[in-house]
């Protein structure tokens, strides 16, 4: 009885750690060669689930065909923000100084600010979702568990999207400029890799990406409300800090890590006092967060700097 | 003389990497000792253990007879050892004065004068230094040559008696590097300092020099005044590479180009 | 002029002359006798005032560590959690606190709440001692962390003081506990005096050059003598003190706490008013509360709904095209020969 | 040199005037300022998000002739965040309320004299952190003469040591949670059921349909969610069924995934529990998701929403709810005259037509229902108290006991809790909301269990 009570959070936390995990790869990447924290993760991440419910509920679309559009809508954001925010600050120089981070941060910061209350005012702070939609049956039985389709979905979705991540980066010659420009961005700049048209791709594949994450997060949570982004955000600093700046594969690591550590710490919470395992469990995510800053700040999977 | 610094058997390694291999030297009070070396050689790392930045894994570092071994920064800047950084690191957003205000605040006086005193000092050093018409710009806006000079005063203003300069004279012209010159040694004298510089214009620091230190790999291989550095084989192969170069330095020494 | 200069700022260098000189201070002062005065003439209602002073207070105390030292704390609402929630608990626990705070013209809140704030400022200074090693971005997240951290320890820890009254994180003040509005009112105003005072002080002393120094280069300030360590923690604790302690009168004034102190809106609060009004100077936060405050209630008149969008637009011009602020911007001007930096200063 | 002392001083002073104008405008956001405003901005969001033209007539422009005053009520609406839906039902049932009180009864009766009742109000976005603030600014800028709580128990509370503060009555029409009137507060009054008595009647209802139902309890953990599962726990044990798992959830969450894999686990058969729209619908959606086979399902709060069906369709059929108030409730004044005491308000028919004339054709759902009462109860206490008093009327309130077309109100005059209404359950029977239980006020008997819930 314990031990199904133990699989069952295990494998939730394993199913929700993927999505965690992918939805931080874009922020990993933003930051890791960008030196750009996308304070606006969270809003970032919306943005794809209400694309996705408004083709579902205005024009009827197929979630899939959404999945799709968030997709490419968050290519065009990314193209967007990185011409209206982050050119001006990070576009022309070549060292990066905490100045200019903290700059980036802040520009970030205030589009979080006006993306999250577009979105109070245009879908108001209801839930919103795809209903009693899923595909094919509702849900399958793994071991003990009932899952539902839609998060095997995201998390088939999610897997397969990093694996197409990862081999950009380590396969193309675009994939390998960007990892270039990470390690050190002047000299990638002397063998001749344009450091803005890299700039300008790192920002519209990681928004796009972040963005795409939102149907995910999306079928996993079944319904969304714009206060998730403060659940996603943070923990996509957690995922991307135990992952180390720049790792895809680092993140989507950590974010299996997070969720395990979520479910883990939710049953042993719940031996002692059920009432309050949720708060600790989440706070031991933040607790996790804060070490790995103060005792290894490069990650669990990131080289020392 | 007393001796006003003794490094001692000072080793410092990163990683694999061992930066400053049992160096060893001492100076006397009102010294000017030149610290050269290829790039690489642990000069600035050294510089780094004497202020305090590094913590040394052996060694000691002895200034005025105490031992201020891993002492943190400001300890040892309030002790009276200053330093000019080799990248310019002004505070771009405060004016010269205020950046040569921060080294009175809190160098060998800190915590005993005042706002207006600590102005009193800074405006001195910046006159020394030729920069008392530039006192109220902002830092960000003066020239390379300007940003060298208020790292020095900065420096100055901290009132030491031990000045470390870590490549001042990089990126001057040769007309520059002259004034600047002239500039530390009215310094050193108005402030009976001691100093020690980090050097890479070889003629420069032949000239000024009383003795020379040389690293290399992050040992000491050399050490005397220039002629006799100059004329070390060891330093030539090792540093020089060409004995040629040497020769010419020591001329450019004795004939006072 | 650099002559001039001289005479003016005296080269005897007497401190207090010296403070007397700033017109700064000057505009300070009427800041604070504006408030009074709005208070004892009855021109603006009591919650309106207490708006104006919250704002002001949160402001000025984040300035204390990022207007001056430049680590811009993300989670700094945490220390107004932990400010409210101590104040609350202690009240709601502890009966001689408990009839301490209705005393001596609010006197006995002031005191109450320095206890809260203190409370704050000893996890500032554990905390901070750890995450002020790291910089830029890390410790924004890292602060961030500790307000998420926080808020869920709170969320498990409050409901099992007393699983009959309190739920989730939300405690309320039984009705003999709750103290009236114009002793809290004095309380707070003591507190942003107070709060004034020390981020003038600190903007004119010693310990502010040094944490200006900080926020423009740490190594280097390390290597002229700043003790940038005890500097920052001595900054970021004074801020957690004052954040607590506004927390704590915020919370009194409410009858109660719950966990919405966390809410990282109200660390958006903060730096916006900061933000607006300029890093690094005290009239920064005091303008750009008073900025914000206006800002907030006029856009919500003419563009309700939309009100927050815009202000998040006018954070990013102000960010992207003045990054300084508006008193930052002004302080780089000269007026017929005068830098205004020095009488903004 | 001269030249620089001189316009340093003139620098000087014109940043002395500055800050006189600096502290001038703090001193100047006087209460003639800020009201206009404020006030300016819960009518911009009430025309633009809420009322239709009929509804602004009643609380706006009703001529003050005839009158001899205005008796001026305040409240917060959630029209944003998670009580939205809630929230609007309200302002609806407060409208019409006030429709009723001026248009229909002539104005509320205070001695000799006859007052108007207008509705103040501002949106608290479902916060508590706005609460506190808007509570004072109503009392202080307004000047109501009484208030209304917010809808929810964690947003009463917020709100309760305003009301305490400046010792002005308040009712609480959607803040069930007992723990509020337990805290010593006096001015503060309680129109609907409290919240422990909420599922008693759905686990009675079980209990008699199947003694050996295997029970789940899952709820928000907040004041009134919690308040309601211990109130269930209680009858569960004293019904004699199993409680064979129990499980707070944390507010704001939408993904139920392993909890519910848990419960099923543990064998139950029967979910109770819920908190507010949001989280209620999500749990009963995924429980349907994951095929739980479920005999009974009671769940608060979410299912009397019609957007719960909107939502679920299919799967909301079978799911009961209990109700302060549902429509075909049979509280008439017949059954007040049979009980001996005074019927006030509208029937239950009229106030079905006031309410869609006010919401523009909508239906009221009990949240509209308990908000009209709450207002009817308040009018009822300042006309026994003949006073506009504070302390009147709240001592008025002790002696007030009617029956409403909500049911009967009567408060415990100690606590100010609630003791003479009685709640409803209503199940969702294909697409129709049926008061099932108690047999006496029953429309159709339940269904249970309920055997096609899960099978599609």
């Amino acid at each position: 009885m314990d031990l199904s009570i133990l699989a069952i959070n295990l494998v939730n936390g394993l199913l929700w750690g993927i999505i965690l995990g992918f939805a931080a790869v874009g922020l990993t990447l933003l930051w890791g060669v960008m030196k750009v924290v996308n304070l606006a993760q969270g809003e970032v991440i919306l943005l794809g689930s209400y694309v996705a419910i408004i083709l579902f509920t205005q024009y009827g679309l197929s979630p899939l065909v959404g999945g799709l559009a968030a997709l490419l809508v968050g290519l065009v954001a990314g193209f967007l923000i990185y011409w209206a925010l982050l050119h001006k600050l990070v576009g022309k120089v070549e060292r990066i100084t905490l100045k200019i981070e903290m700059s980036t941060l802040l520009a970030m910061f205030a589009l979080s600010i006006a993306l999250l209350n577009f979105y109070y005012y245009a879908f108001g702070s209801e839930p919103r979702g795809f209903g009693l939609w899923s595909i094919g049956v509702p849900y399958v039985r793994v071991l003990d568990t009932t899952i539902r389709t839609n998060i095997l979905l995201a998390d088939a979705l999610a897997l397969i999207s990093v694996a197409i991540v990862y081999l950009f980066l380590d396969r193309t010659i675009l994939g390998k400029s960007i990892r270039a420009v990470m390690q050190d961005a002047q000299a990638a700049s002397l063998v001749g890799i344009n450091p803005v048209k890299i700039k300008l791709l790192t920002t519209v594949i990681g928004i796009g990406l972040t963005v795409f994450s939102g149907f995910m997060v999306l079928l996993f949570e079944a319904s969304v409300t714009p206060e998730i982004a403060h659940k996603y955000a943070p923990l996509s600093f957690v995922v991307v800090v135990l992952g180390g700046l720049g790792s895809v594969v680092g993140s989507l690591v950590a974010g299996i890590i997070i969720g395990l550590i979520y479910g883990f710490s939710k049953v042993v919470v719940s031996l002692f006092n059920p009432r309050i395992s949720d708060p600790v469990a989440l706070s031991t995510a933040f607790i996790v967060l804060i070490l790995i800053l103060l005792f290894r700040p490069e990650g669990i999977f990131g080289r020392k700097r | 003389m007393e001796e006003i610094l003794v490094v001692d058997g000072v080793t410092k390694r990163f990683g694999g990497l061992v930066a400053n291999n049992k160096v060893s030297f001492s100076m006397r009070r009102g010294e000017i000792l030149g610290l050269i070396g290829p790039n690489g050689a642990g000069k600035t790392t050294l510089f780094n253990v004497i202020t305090g930045v590094y913590r040394p894994d052996e060694g000691r570092v002895i200034f005025k007879g105490e031992d201020i071994t891993g002492k943190p920064p400001h300890v040892i800047t309030r002790k009276g050892i200053a330093k000019t950084h080799q990248i310019v690191k002004p505070f771009n957003d405060m004016t010269v004065l205020e950046n040569a205000m921060v080294g009175a605040l809190f160098g060998k006086r800190a915590h005993q004068i005042t706002i207006g005193q600590a102005k009193e000092i800074a405006r001195r050093s910046l006159e020394l230094v030729g920069l008392a018409d530039k006192a109220d710009e902002f830092a960000v806006k003066l020239t390379l040559r300007q940003k060298k000079m208020l790292e020095l005063a900065r420096a100055l203003s901290a009132e030491p008696e031990l000045l470390l300069l870590d490549e001042v004279l990089a990126g001057l012209n040769p007309k520059e590097i002259e004034e600047a010159l002239e500039i530390i040694k009215k310094v050193k004298v108005e402030r009976d300092l001691s100093i020690i510089m980090i050097e890479h214009v070889m003629h420069a620091v032949m000239n000024i020099a009383d003795r020379i230190v040389v690293l290399h790999f992050g040992w000491k291989i050399a050490e005397g005044t220039p002629e006799e550095v100059a004329n070390n084989p060891e330093v030539i192969t090792a540093y020089l590479g060409d004995p040629r170069y040497a020769l010419r330095f020591v001329k450019r020494k004795g004939g006072g180009e | 002029m650099a002559a001039g200069h001289d005479n003016e700022m005296g080269t005897k260098g007497s401190t207090l002359e010296h403070y007397l000189k700033s017109p700064t201070l000057l505009i300070l002062v009427f800041v604070v006798l504006g408030i009074l005065v709005a208070r004892i003439m009855g021109m603006s209602t009591l919650d309106t005032i207490m708006t104006v002073m919250y704002f002001m207070g949160i402001a000025l105390s984040l300035n204390i560590i990022m207007g001056f030292a430049g680590y811009v704390s993300f989670g700094h609402a945490v220390f107004l959690g932990l400010g409210g929630y101590a104040y609350v608990l202690m009240v709601y626990f502890i009966k001689p606190l408990a009839d301490l705070q209705n005393t001596g013209y609010g006197l006995g809140a002031f005191l109450v709440a320095v206890l809260a704030g203190l409370f704050a400022a000893a996890v500032a200074a554990s905390v901070g001692a750890a995450v002020l090693r790291l910089r830029g971005a890390f410790f924004a997240i890292a602060t961030i962390g500790l307000d998420f951290t926080a808020l869920y320890l709170f969320k498990a820890v409050v409901p099992e003081l007393n699983p009959e009254q309190f739920f989730g994180a939300q405690i309320i003040l039984p009705a003999d506990r709750i103290v009236e509005k114009d002793l809290v009112f004095n309380a707070m105003f003591l507190t942003l005096v107070i709060l004034l005072a020390v981020n003038y002080y600190i903007r004119k002393s010693p310990f502010g050059v040094g944490l200006t120094a900080i926020k423009e280069d740490e190594d280097a300030a390390e290597v002229l003598g700043v003790p940038t360590t005890m500097y920052k923690i001595v900054a970021f604790t004074l801020a957690g003190f004052f954040t607590g302690m506004v927390g704590a009168l915020f919370s009194l004034n409410g009858g109660g706490v719950d966990e919405t102190l966390f809410n990282l809106g109200h660390s958006i609060d903060m730096i916006v008013m900061i933000v607006i009004g300029g890093l690094g100077t005290v009239l920064g936060p005091v303008i750009g509360s008073l900025i914000y405050f206006e800002l907030y209630d006029l856009l919500l008149v003419h563009y309700p709904g939309v009100n927050l969008i815009i202000l998040g637009v006018i954070v990013a011009i102000v960010v992207l095209f003045f990054p300084e602020g508006l008193i930052g911007l002004l302080r780089k001007y000269r007026v017929r020969g005068v830098r205004l930096r020095d009488v903004l200063e | 040199m001269r030249r620089y002392g001189v316009s340093k001083y003139v620098t000087g002073l014109v940043f002395l005037i500055i800050g006189l104008l600096v502290g001038a405008g703090i001193a100047m956001s006087s209460p003639g300022k800020t009201v206009t405003k404020t006030v300016t901005q819960s009518s911009v969001v009430t025309v633009t998000k809420t009322i239709t033209p009929a509804a602004q007539t009643t609380t706006k422009t009703s001529k003050p002739s005839g009158f001899a005053g205005t008796i001026y009520i305040g409240t917060t609406i959630s029209l944003k965040g998670k009580f939205a839906h809630e929230g609007e039902y309200a302002l609806n049932g407060f409208k019409v309320a006030i429709k009723w009180l001026n248009d229909v009864h002539g104005g509320i009766k205070v001695g000799d004299k006859v007052y108007k009742v207008e509705l103040k109000y501002y949106d608290d976005e479902s916060s508590s952190q706005r609460v506190p603030e808007l509570y004072s600014k109503l009392i202080t800028e307004d000047k109501v003469n009484f208030l209304l709580a917010p809808y929810s128990s964690g947003l009463t509370k917020a709100a309760a040591p305003v009301a305490e503060q400046n010792k002005i009555v308040m009712v609480s029409h959607g803040g069930a949670s007992d723990s509020i009137f337990k805290q010593g507060y006096k001015y503060i009054v309680q129109t609907l059921s409290p919240a422990s008595t909420y599922l008693r009647s759905v686990v009675d209802l079980i209990a008699e349909k199947d003694p050996n139902a295997k029970v789940a309890l899952i709820y928000e953990n907040a004041a009134f969610a919690a308040t309601v599962a211990q109130g269930a726990k209680d009858e569960i044990q004293k019904k004699g069924l199993k409680l064979v798992y129990e499980k707070p959830y944390e507010k704001g969450a939408t993904e139920f995934g392993s909890i519910i894999n848990e419960a099923m686990a543990a064998g139950a058969d029967v979910l109770l529990g819920g908190g507010h729209f949001a989280d209620g619908t999500a749990l009963v959606q995924q429980a349907w998701q994951l095929g739980w086979k479920l005999k009974g399902i009671g769940i608060i709060v979410a299912p009397a929403l019609a957007e719960f069906k909107q939502q679920l369709k299919d799967a909301a059929n079978g799911v009961m709810y209990p109700a302060q108030w549902a429509i075909g409730v049979k509280y008439s004044p017949e059954a007040a005259k049979k009980l001996g005491i005074e019927w006030f308000g509208p029937t239950n028919e009229e106030y079905l037509e006031l309410y869609k004339q006010v919401s523009g054709g909508g239906t009221p759902d009990y949240h509209a229902a308990e908000a009209t009462a709450a207002v009817l109860h308040l009018a009822k206490a300042i006309e026994v108290a003949g006073s506009l008093d504070s302390d009147a009327v709240r001592a008025a309130f002790n002696k007030v006991d009617i029956m409403t077309f909500f049911g009967r109100l009567k408060i415990d005059p100690a606590t100010g809790l609630q003791v003479g209404h009685q709640m409803v359950v209503v199940q969702w029977q294909s697409g129709e909301k049926k008061i099932v239980y108690p047999p006496e006020a029953a429309q159709a008997s339940p269904i249970y269990p309920a055997e096609n819930w899960y099978k599609r």
